[in-house]
């Protein structure tokens, strides 16, 4: 039994047993699932230990495309077709789908206190839902064959969306149907780009004489176009072809089209601006749990779509688009940063500063230095850690107040000190205070981008830009903490009680985890992600110095 | 059939056995026709009765046409004719493959209709009659092969249509419907037939790849086409008219909207999948009749021709389909964007010796087949909810997956595949589209692939319309309601298998690629000998 | 004690805090009150002062070839890799660090013992709730934050702490955060601080960039080859208000110092800082983290270019004079009390700025030390008045609380530097506190203004020589020239690096010094000026201040009756006292002319060497010993002569003061200005922004939010207001207007049907008949022709 | 002397056609539409025969398929009609204007 494999439907299973299980028992069986999941995930770090030392090129290799728990099955095959059940994970996968699993998790046991929601029918249907979207979002991240990609991609669409619409706030259909067309506006481009590439990776090798080499397999031939993302990445004769300027897709040269379609469709998930503006709706909308899995998990995978496709398969595309994407990520992280400081609504809030640090992801990927690799991931791992306790951090004081007016509150800091402690880790660590996780990120980036400077002059100003968004993020955190936390005890929230146990609980661990990742980001998270990272960093910069040396410079027009 | 009368000895002409043998599901149809006129006289016309003797005929009609597939090799073969390929009709693995998929269908809708109108209908004998005969015209269609013949079965396929479209004499609307129907069909086929005249001037015959040959070779000579397009556009009319292809869909809503439910659902996917089939038939006899692979860019224009009305008619539908109120009409609109999307794959061109091909043609049967299941689960699930509500509002719907969970999750599955999103088999219909159209490569291919993908997102809102009014807009003013057993069991079976097509949807494509092989069998093997008009003028003179 | 034992010890001295820090946390409540506070005093400082004080005084014992060796070999452990720079994190082992540490812990020890007694009352209560513990917690962590920064080698870790001890600075100026005022102070410092570090990571950034290290140590020697090859930083062309990459460098990490130690124009904060408990004003806003800007400049004194430094000498100039002004107006003790650290900060800038470096750092222990005195007096005087801090309202109360007196009394003195000018007992002179260090800030100051280009004369004497590799000469230059520079203020004074210093000067400066040394401009002369007559204003405010609480008569009856002083209160005060005299005389001073040759030691530095053996020079020094020697006597004077009896005299000044003393009560309006600009500016584009995104950016997804709810109920009949049809046909309602096109010929008409096909066939087959030749050229251009 | 050729024939033809589609167009009455239907076909039938005449006599495709035109003319008429009634019971009249219930 492949590992993944376990790992990816187990939620199916749990989904299922759901609907079977007596309603007074669904919760458990959930969580009992979600759980199981999570210690499955664990079974994963044996193979990664030992990545920051001497076994690094046991487990990363030597190159792009070095694989573990692997399962390749046929799934849909013709003469010049073949569809795989690919799944595998290397360094950039994994821990995000430990991550996954750790929040889906949480959430799970967030939704504890279903029954006392303001729409607490189906219970069955909201844990079914549920665990379905984890097995989408575990999905995605483990799925190696572009098409098994964009299923999952497209399976998780449908959860979400009735999880929002359904149990959602007052706004939940706007909200709902807002989510649903952004990500299928983007996953439609997505679908353009998986027949295209499928077919023009095939027009490479007949041109190659019908019969190349693998990239990264020894003594496999591909006789035809693959949705192997690793082979598309890794396959030379592919690689040649798709970036070379002759190739032209409706007219337009093929690399530069096919990574913006890719691109937007990973951006808006994101979110970038101008595609963000989803995002706040559903937050704001969605239940407590739903929110912390959008913020913690959903966000990352416009992260991991970049590094897993846009970049690894169309470096020059990459490099085409750098400027006009590095601009993009500046801006969205001081515009959020903005946003999030005009905000009078807790959740609203907490949603565009995801959107601002968000930012950091494209902005460390977009100049492609190790640096910005490496911060661009530590921060999709810091920011799924740091906002999922922001998002629950609200939703505790939204079970009690019922309301999220930030101007509303006051003084909860002595009336619920546990919380308000708990709460002063959570934002500090999202504002990005040294010792904490969201810090290691930024800085990563911000060094990162301004290392750039040696291959694109525009990223000082840009570093320097994005570097100013400290003073920014401190001014709307601390703003949102006085406004909440301190001042007098208000006399309409005396009475409430203390985060329980199971809020404590829940809080506790994503604290230690902010402080953990903070103090030691190179044992928690650097160790499994670099050697990945770095090899392909160093692939895609290859790529883009071959290209030009054969002389095939930039412009969408071939 | 000159050789018909060519031949001294008539009857050595072709085996009779053979050929009737081949043709046998047509006439098991004819014979289940003359069964149900004969029950009301023999035995009585009461519904259970008729709808045995129907359904006994189906299952007759479904066996044998089993036994023939069983028969029919990878090659075509034509019949009532001597001469191999210039028959009139065509028994092979599509023609007959579509036979068996109509009677499920048709057996699929006479369920539905035992379950609805039946309760308050008189007329079962009329009913099963018009709708058999029109199911035979539709396997007439598909077996076609002469220009003749797609006349005789078009309107064969359509007058019982008119006719079952109006069943209801006391409904204003459906009269309403039946008269529009009718009048857009009959000048449709008075237009088609006067092209076919045309044609018929300009080649010589009416032998469909015949036809082909003879365009191929006036466009490969670079001579003046001029009167041909005209004729063949002529044509093209009236099979435009059953698929419902912009501009000549007009008929389609309204049509959809005043006939009943479960008229709605077979006309929606039976007639026009006859007409695509028969139109996807005459373009691969088009790309046969080039002469090699090279060439095949003589058919860019006709591809474009089919691409572009394929484009509009998808994107029309789409649109159109938004704020309509009554889920019939809307869906009717939606049945034509999918027609779009089907006629889409009628323009892959790929020459018959070259890699991919019958891609277009495999996938546009895929999508038939997927279309049927997801129509019959979305039409059942309306049916059965407009008839609890009394109307076919989409307000119908409200709360449904409260009121009744067993039909609003096959509904869901139904729409979700509709829309094209994994896991339903409507993504895969979808995607054997958009992998045909790049398979072509051209620019034509591409942009049909953008536009398909597009129409996608565009779809989505008014289907999610009612999955909204289901799921997430519950008023509770609408009591919970059970519905019969049968329809249930129907739409979830639907259902099911739509889910069952997505994660086989590697052997599924294997078998129906195999229907699509057999086409390019029908090669010419000697173009035709032809006087020009100008000779037969002089000639004339003399 | 050999190999790692000093690091260790020195480890063990952070990490102490953090442990009580965590304990406090989970178990302040079982701890209990004043339980906690001893336990923090024990964990949190206890135990690091008794490390502290044993390295010391081992570090003192060994010789210079132990300590060099020693700071080699301190351990490095790998951190993490910032690409492909790998980050250690290890502890910088030199008599700068030793000392500031054995500094911290001691003042901090007897801070926290102060504090006790000072939340021993109802001082502790946040909105009526006991926060005993957790303000020791805070206290603990704020420790361990400032240990680290002091001990850490590498610029990350530095910022790191950096800012970990500006959180402790949020966290204990907020502590009662019931009350409105604290509230806004902590937002405005924290706030304030990170445009700081704004600069701070600019600088970093930069350093990463060109040095590709962030260790100090290797930043520096790197910064100083690129200098000699004129390769990296300086090989870049780049220049921004004239100056070079690296001079921004040096600025950018300055504006980290800005911030922290609140140079003009970030200085708001500071005074508003005073919201907090007493005792966190002492020692965080007095001796130590606010100190940690000049620590900060010490440590990066190498990355430094002479442009740089010029600039960091002018903001520190600013900065002590207009404080020192503002202090003049000030009426609250505690306000006061802060613009004079403002003002003193200045100096310790402006010293590292014109090359005083061990000056500067002499300065920070001396004021660190009274300071802390001054503001424990002036907590106790709070405290013991019931929380007054108006001075107008105090008066005569030397009576009840004399040791707080007397000891505020010493601080006076050495604030103002007091002492006797020339006379020298056993080779020492006769003073307190800024009587040494900041003279000897201004005697550099002066060479630098004055006698610059007689000394380059004299210097390129020397000019040529080894190469800068060279190290152990490089430090002995460094050496000399920094215990020479304060030669005057203190003849020789018998401390034991005189002794190398004259041995030393033999060495030479490198080619590359040399050169740099060449284009190091000599300071504006109105630096010089104004430090020198701020060091006039110091003593008469300070007097002002003392006269006004302690002597005189007492002014408010009932605050008079309230006073008193406890001694848990006031041994603190008298031990600092103690430690003040303590500092102006022995240990530190070496310790820093110790470590100087080395911290200083980079291309650029040498340039600034502050004098010579020029006769010219030693004159100079001993008249402007007695101009600033004197200074306090002028001071004093003149505050008793004014506020000597009563405030009257005062009152009449103010009036004819008229506008300059409400400018200066309002502090130049600065805060006005940032609260304007900044604040208010800020807002401003935030709610823009979230306009545009509301508005602009939703208009083009769904076209207005409300309007498109309007619309739909536009459209109708089946479209409710608040569905998500009405949001959907809004997001879509180009495509329904789209709709509505597409479904205008479905009139309903057979007719207009049947016309319409017919319309549309008719015009393809027109098309089909006037088509030019070839056929399929017009239909649709060929595939070939669009290279698809 | 004028011979009369094909020419003539399908000229007249066309003539049909586009009186036929003329009638079809403009007449509101149902029966008036038929009408144009029927001359379509007629055009069409006339096409049929006289190819059939000039393209060498072997053939008699065309007359044959002319046949089967007649009767579909026939097959439809009778519906038509037949649907026209049951309008008319309807509605009380057969003006095709008149039936625009559904639409849009």
């Amino acid at each position: 039994m492949n590992l993944l494999t376990a790992i990816v439907f187990l939620p199916m299973l749990g989904a299922v047993a759901c609907l079977v299980v007596p309603k007074n028992l669904v919760r458990q069986v959930a969580v009992l699932s979600s759980a199981a999941t999570l210690g499955l995930s664990l079974w994963l770090f044996p193979t990664f230990l030992g990545g920051g030392g001497s076994d690094a090129t046991a487990i990363f290799g030597t190159s792009y495309g070095t694989l573990h728990h692997v399962i390749r099955l046929p799934w849909i095959m013709g003469d010049s077709f073949s569809i795989e059940f690919f799944l595998g994970v290397d360094g950039l996968a994994f821990p995000l789908v430990v991550l996954t699993t750790l929040v889906s998790f949480l959430a799970c046991l967030a939704s504890w206190n279903f029954n006392s929601w303001k729409v607490n029918k189906g219970i069955r249907a909201y844990f079914f839902l549920f665990l379905l979207l984890e097995t989408g979002m575990l999905g995605v991240f483990v799925a190696l064959d572009f098409f098994l990609f964009y299923i999952f991609w497209e399976v998780m669409l449908l959860p979400m969306y009735f999880l929002i619409g359904v149990w959602g706030g007052e706004r939940k259909e706007y909200a709902a149907i807002k989510f649903f067309l952004f990500t299928l506006a983007g996953s439609v481009l997505m679908l353009v780009a998986l027949v295209a590439m499928f077919f023009y990776s095939g027009d490479a090798i007949a041109a190659a004489g019908g019969s190349v080499a693998s990239g990264y397999l020894e003594g496999v031939m591909l006789q035809h176009g693959t949705f192997d993302l690793i082979e598309l990445a890794t396959c030379p004769t592919i690689q040649s072809y798709f970036a070379s300027g002759s190739t032209l897709f409706l007219g337009m040269k093929f690399a530069t089209v096919m990574f913006m379609f890719l691109f937007i469709g990973f951006a808006i998930k994101l979110p970038i601006f101008p595609f963000h503006t989803w995002l706040p709706d559903a937050h704001v909308q969605a239940p407590t749990p739903v929110s912390m899995i959008l913020a913690g998990v959903l966000l990352k995978m416009g992260g991991y779509g970049f590094l897993r496709l846009c970049y690894p398969i169309f470096p020059t595309g990459g490099e085409v688009w750098a400027y006009v994407l590095a601009c993009v990520g500046v801006i969205s992280i001081i515009y959020g940063g903005l946003c999030a400081l005009a905000q009078t609504d807790f959740k609203r809030l907490v949603a565009y500063s995801s959107v601002s640090h968000m930012g950091f992801v494209l902005l460390g990927i977009a100049v492609m230095t190790k640096a910005g690799f490496q911060g661009a991931m530590f921060q999709m791992i810091a920011h799924g850690i740091s906002s999922p306790m922001c998002f629950f951090l609200v939703g505790v004081i939204y079970d009690r107040a019922h309301h999220r007016e930030i101007n509303r509150f006051g003084g909860l800091w002595l009336t619920m000190p546990r919380y308000g402690t708990m709460a002063t880790i959570g934002f500090f660590a999202s504002l990005g205070l040294p010792g904490m996780c969201g810090f290691i990120g930024e800085v990563w980036v911000l060094l990162g981008t301004f290392d750039a400077g040696a291959k694109y002059p525009w990223a000082y100003p840009l570093a320097i830009i994005a570097a100013a968004s400290v003073i920014l993020t401190a001014a709307y955190i601390l703003w949102l903490i006085r406004r909440v936390y301190l001042g007098k005890e208000r006399e309409e929230y005396k009475g409430y009680l203390d985060v329980s146990g199971r809020e404590t609980f829940i809080l506790a661990s994503l604290a230690v985890l902010c402080i953990a990742l903070g103090i030691f980001p190179t044992q928690t998270v650097f160790n499994f992600t670099n050697g990945t990272l770095d090899l392909m960093l160093q692939q895609v910069t290859n790529a883009i110095a071959m290209v030009s040396q054969s002389a095939v410079s930039g412009g969408l027009i071939g | 059939m000159n050789s018909l009368l060519g031949q001294t000895n008539l009857w050595e002409a072709f085996d009779v056995g053979r050929d009737l043998f081949l043709f046998s599901p047509m006439i098991a149809m004819v014979c289940t026709m003359l069964l149900i006129v004969a029950c009301p006289i023999v035995i009585g016309r009461g519904t259970r009765t008729i709808s045995v003797a129907a359904s006994f005929g189906i299952a007759v009609t479904f066996f044998l046409a089993w036994r023939v597939m069983g028969t029919v090799g990878d090659a075509a073969v034509s019949g009532f004719s001597a001469e191999p390929f210039l028959g009139l009709l065509v028994a092979d693995k599509l023609s007959v493959g579509f036979q068996l998929l109509l009677m499920v269908f048709l057996a699929g809708v006479s369920l539905l209709w035992l379950m609805g109108s039946a309760r308050t209908e008189r007329n079962a004998p009329e009913f099963f009659i018009l709708l058999i005969g029109s199911a035979l015209g539709m396997s007439l269609m598909v077996s076609s092969a002469n220009l003749l013949t797609m006349v005789i079965a078009i309107e064969m396929a359509s007058i019982p249509s008119y006719a079952i479209v109006g069943f209801d004499k006391r409904d204003r609307v459906g009269a309403e419907a039946s008269l529009k129907y009718m009048i857009f069909g009959a000048v449709c086929a008075a237009i088609m037939l006067y092209g076919t005249s045309l044609v018929y001037g300009l080649v010589g015959s009416l032998s469909m790849t015949e036809i082909a040959a003879f365009t191929v070779a006036q466009m490969s000579g670079g001579a003046n086409v001029t009167l041909l397009g005209v004729a063949l556009s002529c044509v093209f009319v009236g099979i435009a008219f059953k698929i419902s292809a912009v501009p000549f869909h007009f008929w389609c809503p309204d049509a959809f909207q005043g006939a009943k439910i479960e008229v709605t659902t077979w006309l929606s996917v039976a007639s026009k999948a006859a007409g695509l089939v028969m139109l996807a038939r005459f373009m691969s006899m088009m790309c046969a009749a080039v002469p090699s692979e090279l060439n095949m860019n003589l058919l860019t224009p006709l591809a474009w021709v089919i691409g572009v009305l394929a484009a509009v008619t998808a994107t029309v539908g789409n649109f159109a389909a938004y704020k309509q109120q009554s889920v019939k009409r809307m869906l009717a609109y939606s049945s034509i964007a999918h027609a779009g999307y089907m006629m889409m794959a009628t323009a892959v061109f790929i020459h018959p010796s070259a890699s991919g091909a019958g891609a277009g043609m495999s996938a546009m049967l895929m999508y038939i087949v997927i279309y049927m299941f997801m129509n019959l689960c979305a039409f059942g699930v309306t049916a059965m909810v407009s008839w609890e509500a009394g109307t076919d509002d989409i307000e119908g719907f409200n709360g449904l997956i409260r009121r009744s969970p067993l039909l609003a999750v096959p509904m869901v599955i139904a729409l979700m595949s509709l829309i094209g999103m994994p896991p339903m088999a409507g993504f895969i219909g979808k995607w054997w589209i958009l992998v045909a159209l790049g398979q072509t490569g051209t620019l034509l291919g591409w942009s049909l692939v953008v536009v398909a993908s597009v129409n996608t997102l565009i779809s989505l809102y008014y289907y999610m319309r009612i999955v909204v009014q289901m799921g997430i807009r519950d008023s509770g003013r609408r009591p919970a309601f059970s519905s019969p057993l049968s329809g249930l069991a129907l739409v979830n079976v639907c259902a099911v298998v739509l889910l069952v097509l997505f994660f086989a949807a590697g052997p599924f494509k294997e078998r129906v690629a195999g229907f699509s092989t057999s086409l390019y069998s029908v090669t010419v093997t000697s173009p035709v000998s032809h006087e020009s008009l100008a000779v037969a003028d002089q000639e004339a003179g003399q | 004690m050999t190999g790692h034992t000093y690091e260790i010890c020195l480890a063990l001295g952070v990490l102490s805090p953090m442990i009580g820090f965590w304990l406090l946390v989970f178990g302040g409540r079982v701890l209990g009150k004043p339980g906690a506070g001893w336990f923090a005093l024990v964990t949190g400082m206890g135990v690091p002062l008794v490390l502290a004080t044993y390295v010391l005084l081992c570090w003192l014992r060994v010789d210079d070839a132990t300590r060099a060796a020693l700071t080699e070999n301190a351990a490095r452990f790998h951190w993490a890799t910032i690409g492909g720079v790998s980050i250690d994190i290890g502890i910088k082992l030199d008599s700068l660090t030793i000392a500031m540490f054995f500094m911290v812990t001691f003042i901090a020890f007897w801070i926290f013992f102060f504090s006790i007694g000072y939340m021993s009352g109802h001082s502790d209560e946040v909105d009526g709730k006991r926060k005993y513990w957790r303000f020791f917690a805070y206290l603990s962590l704020f420790a361990f934050s400032m240990l680290g920064l002091v001990v850490s080698s590498n610029l990350l870790f530095l910022f790191i702490f950096w800012e970990l001890v500006g959180l402790c600075s949020y966290l204990l100026i907020g502590f009662y955060f019931h009350e409105p005022t604290p509230q806004y102070a902590q937002i405005k410092a924290f706030v304030t601080n990170r445009v700081g570090d704004f600069g701070f990571l600019i600088g970093m950034m930069l350093v990463f960039f060109h040095l590709k290290t962030l260790d100090l140590d290797q930043a520096a020697v790197v910064f100083g080859e690129q200098y000699a090859a004129g390769s990296g930083i300086f090989a870049s062309g780049f220049t921004m208000f004239g100056w070079s990459l690296a001079t921004i460098l040096g600025i950018g990490l300055f504006c980290g110092a800005m911030g922290k130690s609140a140079q003009f124009p970030l200085h708001v904060w500071l005074p508003d800082a005073m919201a907090g408990p007493t005792p966190v004003s002492a020692l965080i806003h007095a001796a130590t983290m606010v100190a940690a800007g000049v620590y900060l400049v010490a440590r990066v004194f190498r990355l430094m270019t002479p442009e740089a430094l010029m600039f960091v000498a002018a903001i520190g100039c600013i900065t002590l004079t207009l404080m020192a002004l503002i202090a003049l107006v000030q009426v609250d003790i505690k306000k006061c009390l802060a613009y004079s650290t403002l003002s003193q900060l200045g100096y310790m800038i402006f010293g590292m700025g014109c090359g005083a470096w061990v000056a500067a750092l002499f300065h920070l222990v001396t004021h660190a030390f009274f300071k802390a005195m001054l503001f424990l007096g002036s907590g106790q005087v709070i405290e013991g008045c019931h929380h007054v801090q108006d001075m107008r309202r105090m008066g005569g109360l030397r009576k009840k609380m004399p040791v707080t007196c007397w000891t505020f009394f010493i601080g006076v003195l050495a604030i103002s530097g007091a002492g006797i000018a020339g006379v020298k007992v056993g080779g020492a002179g006769i003073g307190l506190g800024g009587f040494f260090s900041k003279d000897e800030i201004l005697a550099v100051a002066y060479v630098r203004s004055h006698e610059w280009t007689s000394y380059e004369r004299v210097e390129e004497g020397h000019g040529g020589g080894h190469g800068s590799d060279e190290h152990a000469s490089a430090v002995k230059v460094g050496a000399s020239r920094v215990i020479l520079a304060s030669d005057p203020a203190h003849g020789d004074s018998g401390h034991g690096s005189t002794a190398h210093g004259a041995s030393a000067h033999g060495g030479s400066h490198a080619t590359g010094k040399a050169a740099i040394f060449e284009n190091t401009p000599p300071l504006p002369k109105w630096m010089f000026y104004l430090a020198l007559a701020t060091a006039y204003i110091t003593p008469f405010y300070m007097m002002r201040a003392w006269w006004m609480t302690f002597m005189g008569k007492p002014r408010d009856q009932h605050v008079y009756d309230h006073a008193h002083e406890t001694p848990m209160m006031y041994i603190p005060l008298a031990v600092l006292a103690g430690g003040t005299a303590f500092a102006s005389y022995f240990v530190f001073r070496d310790l820093f002319a110790h470590a100087a040759p080395d911290a200083t030691d980079a291309a650029m530095v040498l340039a600034i060497d502050g004098t010579t053996h020029t006769p010219a020079m030693s004159a100079a020094h001993s008249y402007l010993v007695y101009a600033v020697g004197g200074s306090f006597v002028a001071g004093f004077a003149l505050a008793i002569g004014i506020y000597g009896r009563g405030l009257d005299v005062a009152e009449k000044i103010k009036r004819t003061a008229g506008p300059l003393h409400t400018l200066l009560e309002k502090k130049y309006f600065i805060d006005e200005l940032y609260h304007l600009v900044w604040i208010k500016g800020c807002l401003v584009v935030a709610t823009v922004a979230r306009f545009f995104d509301t508005w602009v950016l939703d208009l083009a997804y769904n076209l207005l939010g409300s309007a498109t709810e309007r619309f739909a109920v536009f459209i109708g009949r089946f479209v409710d207001v608040h569905g998500v049809d009405g949001i959907v046909n809004g997001i879509s309602k180009t495509s329904l207007d789209v709709s509505d096109v597409v479904r205008s010929p479905q009139t309903g008409r057979i007719r207009s049907y049947v016309m319409f096909a017919a319309m549309v066939a008719a015009v393809v087959i027109l098309i089909l008949v006037f088509k030019p030749e070839p056929s399929h050229r017009l239909l649709i251009p060929s595939v070939a022709s669009l290279g698809g | 002397m004028l011979t009369i050729g094909l020419t003539h024939y399908l000229i007249v033809a066309v003539v049909l056609f586009c009186a036929g589609l003329y009638t079809m167009m403009t007449k509101r009455n149902a029966i008036g539409i038929l009408i144009g239907v029927e001359l379509v076909l007629n055009s069409a039938t006339v096409n049929l025969v006289a190819f059939d005449r000039y393209l060498g006599g072997q053939k008699l495709d065309g007359q044959i398929t002319a046949l089967f035109v007649i009767v579909l003319a026939a097959a439809e008429a009778a519906i038509a009609v037949g649907i026209c009634i049951n309008v008319y019971s309807n509605l009380g009249t057969v003006d095709v204007d008149r039936a625009s219930r559904l639409q849009g």
